[in-house]
């Protein structure tokens, strides 16, 4: 069990808690889908970052430095356009939670330098995204 | 392990084309053409693979580290491209469609018989 | 260990293609086609071909999805007088 | 080697037509737009020409290839892209080309309303449609060809969908783009699997490789998969379903370059990519390919002709008569012969002139009474005496009547098919008889008021033709291109089976194209490939008495037609086949399913 | 066709297809074991053209051709939406009203933007050296400019985004790619040849043309993606048919039970509860459309 066989196998953790969050926009309420897509783009985020380091490739951090863009604002226009924007302690308290216990790990592995300017970047994107994306009273992201 | 990439493919290829015939709501065939598609995404990727290997990309990795295949990667960027084209002229006709019929219902379509 | 995590992601693509098919409804189809565009974005990872991933993530989870919504949208803001038309009546034939 | 230069030009030229239209089709008044669409469609066909002249006469290689980006193989193996301009290729993209000027020349003032601001869209998507077609005709490599399959395609959906105003147009261009992207999916799927097994994406390539072991399932798979997509292009049974619904529909010019030369591409690519590909020893038996060939021709030869007969729609029923002579044109190839393959280039050639000639005059019919519904316009024509007349030849020339064109690629053909069974002779006459007797009994009765109204008989749903004219309002006066158009592309028609150059040119190239180890040398180790020498297709007196026999047969159908409408309108028992045309994209697609089995299933026995 | 019918066709070619394709994988190499005589080659050749993500070199410079093909697909498809979603003589343009956003959403929005087009022009840019290119770039920056759209209304984004000054970047963005080759042409080399110097590996000027290929397939892709997105928007916000303006005032509209969305006017979202199984009848999508921005301001006006 190698370092990176241990990074992958953090790696594994975010991916299998996919598995659930697919029920939820597959078959769950309304309300539960947009949870789920947030939530989907914030795990993504977390095991790409763990494989970029199990992999010893810091260049894949870029992959996940575009869902850290691209979910939240999927998610924000998705709203827009369902008009409802739930407010999820689910989402907010993964992110808080998940993402420093991701990244701090990881700017430790891969010492001071570029990559962990990026690592630290990513990590605020996707706790920014999912702070705002579910917090209270964005229903829709518009008021009326 | 040797042969499930190659049959998840096939499975998803399958089930879009399933998807496709029995569906209710041409919005709905639309998406399932974008997923029948992705099996050839799958496929092409899976056939490149090679035990052991990294990305071809030698800006972080030494120039003779063992690599997976570069040219389905090429390739599976061009279809990428082409998928999302082709959904997004489709949609543009459904979406004009649905104007014109009253309906995205293929059941309810009866211009063209016989 | 890179293995575990090709197979998982597989399934995680094949569940994911699964439900988009059988989700008849278009905007709940195009939420789960989000999500099976980041799946695949991850399988593409873990298959060493982050370019792909890129593409795919761009593409796949967020225009395509956007764009079938955005049809929704104009399909289902007309459907206020015609009920009958738009609705799938579920007959059997 | 200087014309091989010219070989991605042939591609590159319409695309930057394309993008200068784009950028300044808001600004352009129409006539400029036009004109600049005409100029860059021209030069295009002068350097489709030049390199097809080029590779008539014997030079150094045989025909000049090109290894785009200077790629050019090391030991028989490289990394690039090539471009071959074998007299077969070159030929079709040189009759892309011209069709498409013809076109452009025939919808120089004929669309009253392309977006209004943007008056450079139509003649763009057009030029894109050529490079498309170019592009596919002249590519040695299989991924290119897909790539080029799907340029085809996502202009002749967007060009077949062109009047949004209209709900059919819609309905059929979204049946087209389905139907042909799920078969360009599985040609996607057949590649891989080549690729996987041989490494390489070149046709030459894949090829030699295949050679190098035995034949097994898998490249059964990969020659099935690849060829469903090119069989959905070419519109063979089962997979013809989306033409006829995509022809009724698309604007007149479109309809002609989809039926004239499109449909055709899917067969040249079935051919090309059996004789390069899978030919040799590694790859499928060739009586394995004759058998499936032959039996999806025949089916879809009949069930095209029958069809037609019944059809009141004037762009169906042409349509329908291009889906007939697709199941002929498809026997030509599965026949596995030089003289067969020089045979369908003939008929194709011929073919193309005539079948968009009639969609020209059929156009004119739409934009001045604003149908081209038969019985709607019963004896309505008799003030467009030219129009009659081209319409009539037109007719003539499809029965295969000599000297034309079609007429000598379809004595050619089913000659070459006589050798491989004695009835299929017969088969071509039939089905010439039945789709020529089809538009002549529509000529007689709209030109010339022949025989009873036809009644309008209940019971069967079907498309009647009342459609809005696509010049806005009706035409008073027929502008000149819309009837010069029609009359250049016949006359075209009947120099190709006249000029005897022509035939011998288009012999040496069939022999040219079916010989796979030359091809693969010219390609990849740049020896020339010895031009076999073999008698050029002419006119042989069986040829011609079969010619005579199936228009006069013609003739006859359409006189008895118009005299009893009732009797000969449309036999019951055909009335499930007209139901299975239903329109919906759902039967469509499991069609294409099930055909995919039906291939496998005629194919099998090549294997073992 | 019955659906019975239908379903029975499919079924016997879906089998038909699972035993081919089925053959055809067990006739594959084993995951992962296969050789790539392709891909060694493509590898030396890149390294010899000094470009580090090789895959940035076989499409822009080993099989560049596959990309002219691949980038005009796009073009062409963007044409095809500029003309299928044109507005028709009976069809109306709305002004759309302004949006009220959150402004909690508005500030992360209007934060994110720059940033998202800087990570979007970054992918294009380092194109031929890590992983991400003209596509993939060319995308993002797209779809990050709609974050105005989510950080005000449509009317912002108009403002920034005329429609024109795109059509002709994408025209542009095709020509150069189409222009580059033709200067290969002149150069005396073959079409779409890499004729520039290779500069040093791993470096923003390295692999002779790629950069500039890679840059014009960037602008194409940007412009293109927008202009689509355009397209569709209009069509969703904006496009209003004559019979689409009075059904939408219609007091018939079934209401769904509200459910409640915090403090904000409750917004009900139609949803029908089941997943859909193939077999089991849809329930009635709900007939009142989901209200969205614009349905309530014709109920305002």
């Amino acid at each position: 069990m190698s370092t990176s066989d241990g990074w992958l196998a953090a790696a594994l953790v975010p991916l299998l808690a996919l598995g659930p969050v697919l029920w939820r926009i597959a078959h769950g309420p309304a309300k539960d889908r947009l949870v789920g897509q947030n939530l989907v783009s914030l795990l993504a985020g977390l095991a790409l970052l763990l494989a970029a380091q199990g992999f010893g490739r810091p260049s894949y951090t870029d992959v996940a430095l575009v869902v850290s863009v691209l979910g939240p604002t999927g998610t924000l226009i998705y709203a827009r356009f369902l008009d409802v924007l739930p407010d999820s302690r689910l989402v907010k308290w993964t992110a808080l939670i998940g993402v420093p216990a991701t990244v701090l790990p990881l700017c430790v592995a891969t010492g001071p330098g570029r990559a962990m300017a990026k690592l630290l970047l990513v990590g605020a994107l996707l706790i920014a995204g999912s702070v705002v994306t579910s917090a209270r009273g964005g229903d829709g992201g518009t008021t009326a | 392990m040797t042969v499930l990439p190659y049959l998840v493919a096939g499975w998803i290829f399958l089930i879009g084309v399933y998807g496709l015939v029995t569906s209710r709501n041409l919005i709905h065939a639309v998406g399932c053409l974008a997923v029948t598609q992705s099996s050839t995404y799958v496929l092409l990727l899976a056939v490149g693979y090679r035990n052991g290997g990294t990305a071809p990309v030698f800006s972080d990795a030494p120039t003779d580290s063992r690599v997976v295949d570069p040219v389905v990667q090429a390739l599976a960027l061009t279809d990428i491209v082409v998928g999302a084209t082709v959904t997004a002229l489709l949609l543009a006709l459904v979406l004009q469609l649905r104007k014109r019929h009253g309906t995205v219902d293929p059941d309810a379509l009866s211009e063209l018989k016989g | 260990m890179t293995d575990v995590l090709i197979v998982v992601a597989l399934l995680l693509v094949a569940g994911a293609a699964t439900a988009a098919v059988l989700n008849r409804d278009p905007v709940r189809q195009a939420l789960v086609l989000s999500f099976l565009g980041l799946a695949l974005a991850l399988l593409f990872t873990f298959l060493q071909a982050p370019d792909v991933a890129l593409s795919q993530l761009a593409v796949g989870s967020a225009v395509t999805p956007l764009m079938i919504l955005l049809t929704v949208r104009k399909v289902r803001r007309r459907s206020g007088n015609d009920h009958g038309a738009d609705e799938p009546a579920g007959r059997e034939r | 080697m200087d014309t091989a230069r010219l070989l991605p030009l042939v591609v590159a030229a319409p695309l930057l037509g394309a993008a200068v239209l784009a950028a300044t089709g808001r600004w352009l008044p129409r006539l400029a737009s036009d004109l600049l669409g005409c100029a860059f469609a021209a030069a295009t066909a002068a350097s489709a020409l030049l390199v097809l002249f080029r590779a008539g006469h014997p030079g150094p290689g045989a025909y000049p290839v090109e290894w785009v980006g200077g790629w050019r193989p090391v030991g028989g193996s490289g990394v690039g892209i090539v471009l071959v301009g074998d007299p077969l290729g070159a030929g079709l993209a040189a009759l892309v080309s011209l069709l498409v000027v013809a076109v452009l020349l025939y919808s120089w003032r004929y669309f009253d309303e392309p977006p209004r601001h943007h008056t450079g869209s139509f003649p763009a998507l057009i030029l894109v449609f050529q490079a498309g077609m170019c592009g596919f005709a002249i590519t040695g490599d299989l991924f290119n060809a897909f790539v080029f399959f799907e340029l085809m395609g996502v202009a002749a959906y967007a060009l077949t969908g062109f009047r949004v105003e209209e709900p059919k147009p819609l309905q059929g261009a979204l049946a087209f783009g389905v139907v042909n992207s799920l078969g360009a999916y599985a040609t996607l799927l057949g590649i891989t699997l080549l690729y996987a097994r041989t490494g390489e994406l070149g046709l030459a390539q894949i090829g030699r490789k295949l050679d190098t072991a035995g034949p097994d399932g898998l490249v059964l798979a990969a020659f099935v998969l690849v060829t469903t997509g090119l069989l959905v292009k070419a519109a063979a049974v089962p997979f013809h379903f989306w033409l006829p619904d995509a022809h009724a529909v698309a604007p007149t010019p479109v309809c002609m370059l989809l039926s004239g030369v499109m449909v055709e591409l899917g067969v040249y690519g079935v051919a090309r990519v059996y004789w390069t590909v899978f030919a040799g020893p590694g790859g499928l038996a060739h009586p394995a390919f004759t058998r499936a060939l032959l039996v999806l021709g025949v089916l879809t030869a009949l069930l095209g002709a029958a069809m037609c007969w019944q059809q009141r729609h004037l762009k169906r029923l042409l349509a329908f008569s291009t889906v007939s002579h697709t199941g002929l044109f498809l026997i030509g190839v599965a026949v596995l012969t030089p003289e067969g393959v020089s045979g369908t280039a003939l008929y194709v050639l011929g073919h193309a002139g005539v079948k968009a000639a009639l969609f020209a005059c059929t156009g004119v019919l739409l934009d001045r009474y604003a149908t081209v519904d038969e019985h709607e316009l019963f004896g309505r024509a008799r003030g467009l005496p030219v129009v009659g007349a081209l319409f009539a030849v037109g007719g003539l020339a499809l029965c295969g009547l000599p000297p034309f064109g079609s007429g000598l690629g379809k004595a050619v053909t089913e000659e070459a098919a006589g050798h491989t069974a004695g009835w299929l002779p017969a088969l071509y006459v039939l089905v010439s008889a039945v789709t020529g007797g089809a538009v002549l009994r529509a000529g007689l009765r709209i030109f010339a008021g022949a025989g009873r109204r036809p009644r309008d008989q209940e019971g069967e749903p079907e498309t009647t033709g009342e459609e809005v004219p696509e010049t806005g309002q009706r035409l008073g006066r027929i502008p000149a291109p819309l009837v010069a158009v029609p009359a250049a592309l016949l006359t075209a028609s009947l120099a190709i089976g006249a000029i005897p150059a022509v035939a011998s040119a288009v012999g040496r190239a069939g022999a040219l194209f079916t010989d796979t180890g030359g091809y693969r040398r010219t390609v990849l180790d740049g020896r020339a490939a010895a031009t076999p020498a073999l008698p050029p297709p002419h006119w042989q007196t069986t040829g011609v008495l079969l010619g005579l026999l199936s228009t006069g047969l013609a003739i006859a159908l359409a006189a008895l037609a118009v005299r009893h409408p009732a009797r000969t309108g449309r036999p019951a028992l055909l009335a499930p086949v007209r139901r299975l045309q239903s329109g919906h994209i759902g039967d469509y697609v499991a069609w294409l399913a099930a055909g995919t089995a039906l291939l496998t299933v005629l194919t099998v026995p090549g294997i073992r | 066709m019955s659906f019975r019918f239908r379903l029975w066709v499919f079924l016997v070619g879906a089998a038909g297809f699972a035993v081919l394709f089925a053959v055809a994988c067990f006739g594959l190499p084993a995951f992962g074991s296969g050789h790539h005589p392709y891909g060694v080659r493509a590898v030396r050749a890149s390294l010899n053209h000094h470009t580090a993500n090789v895959i940035a070199s076989v499409n822009f410079d080993l099989r560049a051709f596959d990309t002219l093909g691949e980038e005009t697909i796009l073009f062409a498809a963007v044409l095809g939406a500029v003309v299928l979603l044109r507005q028709t003589q009976d069809e109306r343009r709305k002004t759309p009203e302004p949006a009220v956003v959150h402004p909690r959403v508005r500030r992360f929005a209007l934060l994110t933007l720059p940033l998202a087009l800087l990570v979007g022009l970054y992918v294009i840019a380092h194109g031929q050296i890590s992983p991400g290119g003209g596509f993939q770039g060319g995308v993002v920056t797209a779809t990050a400019l709609h974050l105005l759209y989510v950080a005000s209304d449509y009317r912002a984004l108009e403002r920034v985004r005329p429609l024109t000054v795109y059509e002709i970047g994408e025209a542009a963005g095709e020509a150069a790619y189409v222009v580059t080759g033709f200067a290969a042409v002149l150069a005396g080399s073959a079409f779409l040849a890499n004729v520039l110097p290779f500069g040093t590996l791993a470096t923003l000027s390295s692999g002779g043309t790629v950069p500039l290929l890679n840059a014009a397939i960037g602008l194409e892709v940007a412009s293109g993606v927008v202009v689509l997105l355009a397209r569709f928007l209009d069509q969703a916000v904006e496009i209003e048919e004559p019979g689409e303006d009075e059904e939408s005032g219609d007091p018939r509209e079934i209401e769904k039970p509200r459910e409640s969305q915090g403090p904000g006017k409750p917004r009900e979202s139609e949803e029908p509860r089941g997943c859909g199984r193939p077999k089991e009848s849809e329930g009635p999508e709900a007939s009142g459309a989901s209200r969205d921005d614009d349905n309530r301001d014709d109920k305002r006006e």
